[in-house]
């Protein structure tokens, strides 16, 4: 693709790829738990209670495979990591039965949004500290954390998705 | 918050009634709020929703499920909006009784451990979280005056014995103890034990070994055996009387008993036995005659008695 | 206090000297301060401890032992009392080495218990009680400037292991990483490891099962075997290669091996064996093509491959 990818270390996209599958499977596991635990097996019946917490997605649109510029798509897979982390924090106190594995979650989009952190700051991209930060929702019960939980594992699966493709195009030889 | 289910209670008594309601607040006007509230438990609708508009413009709805026969379910409060359904609210209900009396409080001083140990029942299950406590005190008397408290005993998570150490407890006078059960739905307390603690002494099993004949003077007795034992050391402070139990090793014949025994004895000759015959010998002993509890039976001895 | 040992240092380099002074003071006025102090180690006489009154009136004597060769021992210090000897005082010696430099420093990543598990050498054994720290810093480079700390990981008493909780890595960071040892006579440090705990992961082995030979069409061809295989789910999101390897049960022949293969695969036919013949068959994966190590084998398949 253009080059783009000659200037990344050769086993960085490798390493993104393998991070992005891991925190997929991570957020799957999140959601078969929730509705295994908790019957909110549905996130299109949380669409409303999405509104009314501020659920964001994170936008992807620089990497979408027309416009894919390579420190742009980093940067805006930097931002979108940073949200979904803190929006996983604020998830905190969950349920004792999903904690676990939405610490794990947590600690590996933490993993990978330093992976593409520092890879841009290797590539001289003058990144003006933590991207802004958005509001995040506040939960007043155990059910909207148990609903934030099923809405942001669904919004994360679907920007991973869309990272993943673009990471696989970078990584084509 | 758009939506918020509350309830009278949510711990019930299994099988009984629960009556819930789930109320929009107005300030969720992009609701529109003409839709319908609806009501699952799990993941099955319930019908009898009465939905009604309070005086301050929010929308409410009442149902009551007359007999909730699930131990742990969850409840949520649906909203018809477009042709899709949105949960707006979920609480989790738990039904279970009232904890039942523990009984069968049954407890052993173990020299050993150092610790008074005590059992009981608990009784059928009420499906709540139950917390057990052995609750004890000295006392003068017979436990009807509490003299001392001694801290309570929390057994391990599930358990149902606990040990008191040896510093709560004053080994010759009396306690009183007994087991309370306690959840959500009430509290519930086993009859009451008075003892001194070691009075329920339970002994560490005796040493016994076999003799060989007397070498010196008569000859090897036939259907004779030779003995010798002694109870742990740490219990030679103890008054005690033993019993030693024997039976031919495959016959299917009960145990014959010789009692009472002293608890130390050099030499033993145990006659009237079967000749050149195997026979298992075991034995016991327990505080005496100041009270106590048998000890369990010693390992087992196998000796042959001689030919005829 | 009558009698009073002061040594220079407790702690002692196994071998080397000890010097100690024991010091009766004058408020001990009914020992008649004219008497012979002696010194025992352990339970020997040592000579040559030379004795003085000192300014404030109290006595002295002190004593140089050139060589102990004792890791642990009593040194008593006696007067000699009428026709007894009394023992005024007594004080417990350690000797030992400085701690060897811990080395053989090896580490896995355990995904399936989230932790990086590291072991290693201690070393000869330095006599003192010694405690070993796991030291490490997560790194951007290569390790030679720490760009934030990992807290210390104490390992069990006794143990040459221990593990660092996912919580304090990043997996694809590097960590610099080193074994302290530290005694009473010192501190040392083994070789310091720096790499990503994700290049250091160890799979669990996969899943290696038997397939029947192909239902329909062609009929088994004698000499060939029908295996599937998977790796473990918890894995699966990392690319591997894989390893077979198998030997006919019985015979002394060594393995032969087919590799590289994939990470799963639902149907392979393995030919070219012995007809009629039990084999013994295993896998085992690694991360590929980023580093990581090898799996355990997984636990052998036995199969039998057809007539001829």
């Amino acid at each position: 693709p253009l080059g783009l990818a000659s200037s990344l270390p050769p086993s960085f996209l490798l390493k993104c790829l393998e991070q992005v599958r891991k925190i997929q499977a991570d957020g799957a596991q999140l959601q078969e738990r929730l509705c295994a635990t908790h019957k909110l097996c549905h996130p299109e019946e949380l669409v409303l209670l999405g509104h009314s917490l501020g659920i964001s997605q994170a936008p992807l649109g620089s990497c979408s495979s027309q416009a894919l510029e390579l420190t742009n798509c980093l940067s805006q897979l930097h931002s979108g990591l940073f949200l979904y982390q803190r929006l996983l924090q604020a998830l905190a106190g969950i349920s004792p039965e999903i904690t676990p594995t939405l610490d794990l979650l947590q600690l590996d989009v933490a993993d990978f949004a330093t992976n593409v952190w520092q890879q841009l700051e290797d590539l001289g991209v003058t990144l003006t500290g933590p991207p802004t930060q958005s509001p995040m929702p506040t939960f007043i019960s155990a059910f909207q954390r148990r609903a934030g939980g099923v809405l942001v594992g669904s919004n994360l699966q679907s920007f991973l998705e869309l990272a993943y493709r673009a990471l696989r195009y970078l990584a084509q030889p | 918050e758009c939506g918020h289910i509350s309830l009278s209670d949510p711990i019930i008594h299994l099988g009984g009634p629960v009556t819930a309601s789930c109320t929009i607040g107005q300030n969720c006007r992009h609701l529109k709020l003409q839709s319908e509230i609806l009501w699952k438990l799990e993941s099955e609708f319930q019908p009898g929703g009465r939905q009604q508009h309070l005086p301050d413009g929010s929308l409410e709805s009442t149902i009551t499920l007359p007999h909730l026969n699930h131990t742990q379910a969850h409840l949520s409060c649906y909203l018809r909006w477009g042709n899709s359904l949105q949960i707006l609210d979920q609480t989790e209900l738990q039904a279970g009784y009232p904890p039942p009396k523990p009984y069968n409080l049954f407890c052993l001083m173990n020299l050993t451990i150092n610790s008074l140990i005590c059992q009981w029942e608990p009784g059928p299950d009420s499906h709540l979280p139950t917390n057990y406590t052995l609750k004890s005190f000295q006392s003068r008397g017979n436990c009807q005056t509490q003299e001392k408290p001694i801290p309570d005993c929390i057994p391990a998570a599930g358990q149902s014995h606990c040990s008191i150490p040896r510093k709560y407890l004053l080994l010759y006078q009396n306690i009183g103890i007994r087991v309370q059960a306690e959840n959500k739905l009430g509290t519930s307390l086993s009859p009451q034990l008075c003892f001194a603690p070691m009075d329920l002494v339970k002994l560490e099993p005796p040493i016994l070994k076999a003799l060989a004949p007397r070498p010196e003077g008569d000859p090897a007795q036939p259907g004779c055996l030779w003995l010798h034992w002694h109870s742990q050391n740490s219990t030679l402070f103890i008054k005690q009387k033993c019993e030693l139990r024997y039976q031919p090793h495959l016959a299917e014949v009960s145990w014959a008993l010789v009692a009472p025994l002293p608890s130390r004895i050099l030499r033993h000759e145990l006659c009237g036995l079967l000749p050149a015959t195997a026979y298992i010998l075991q034995l016991r002993c327990i505080r005496s005659p100041l009270p106590g509890h048998w000890s369990d039976w010693s390992p087992s001895v196998e000796l042959n008695t001689t030919e005829q």
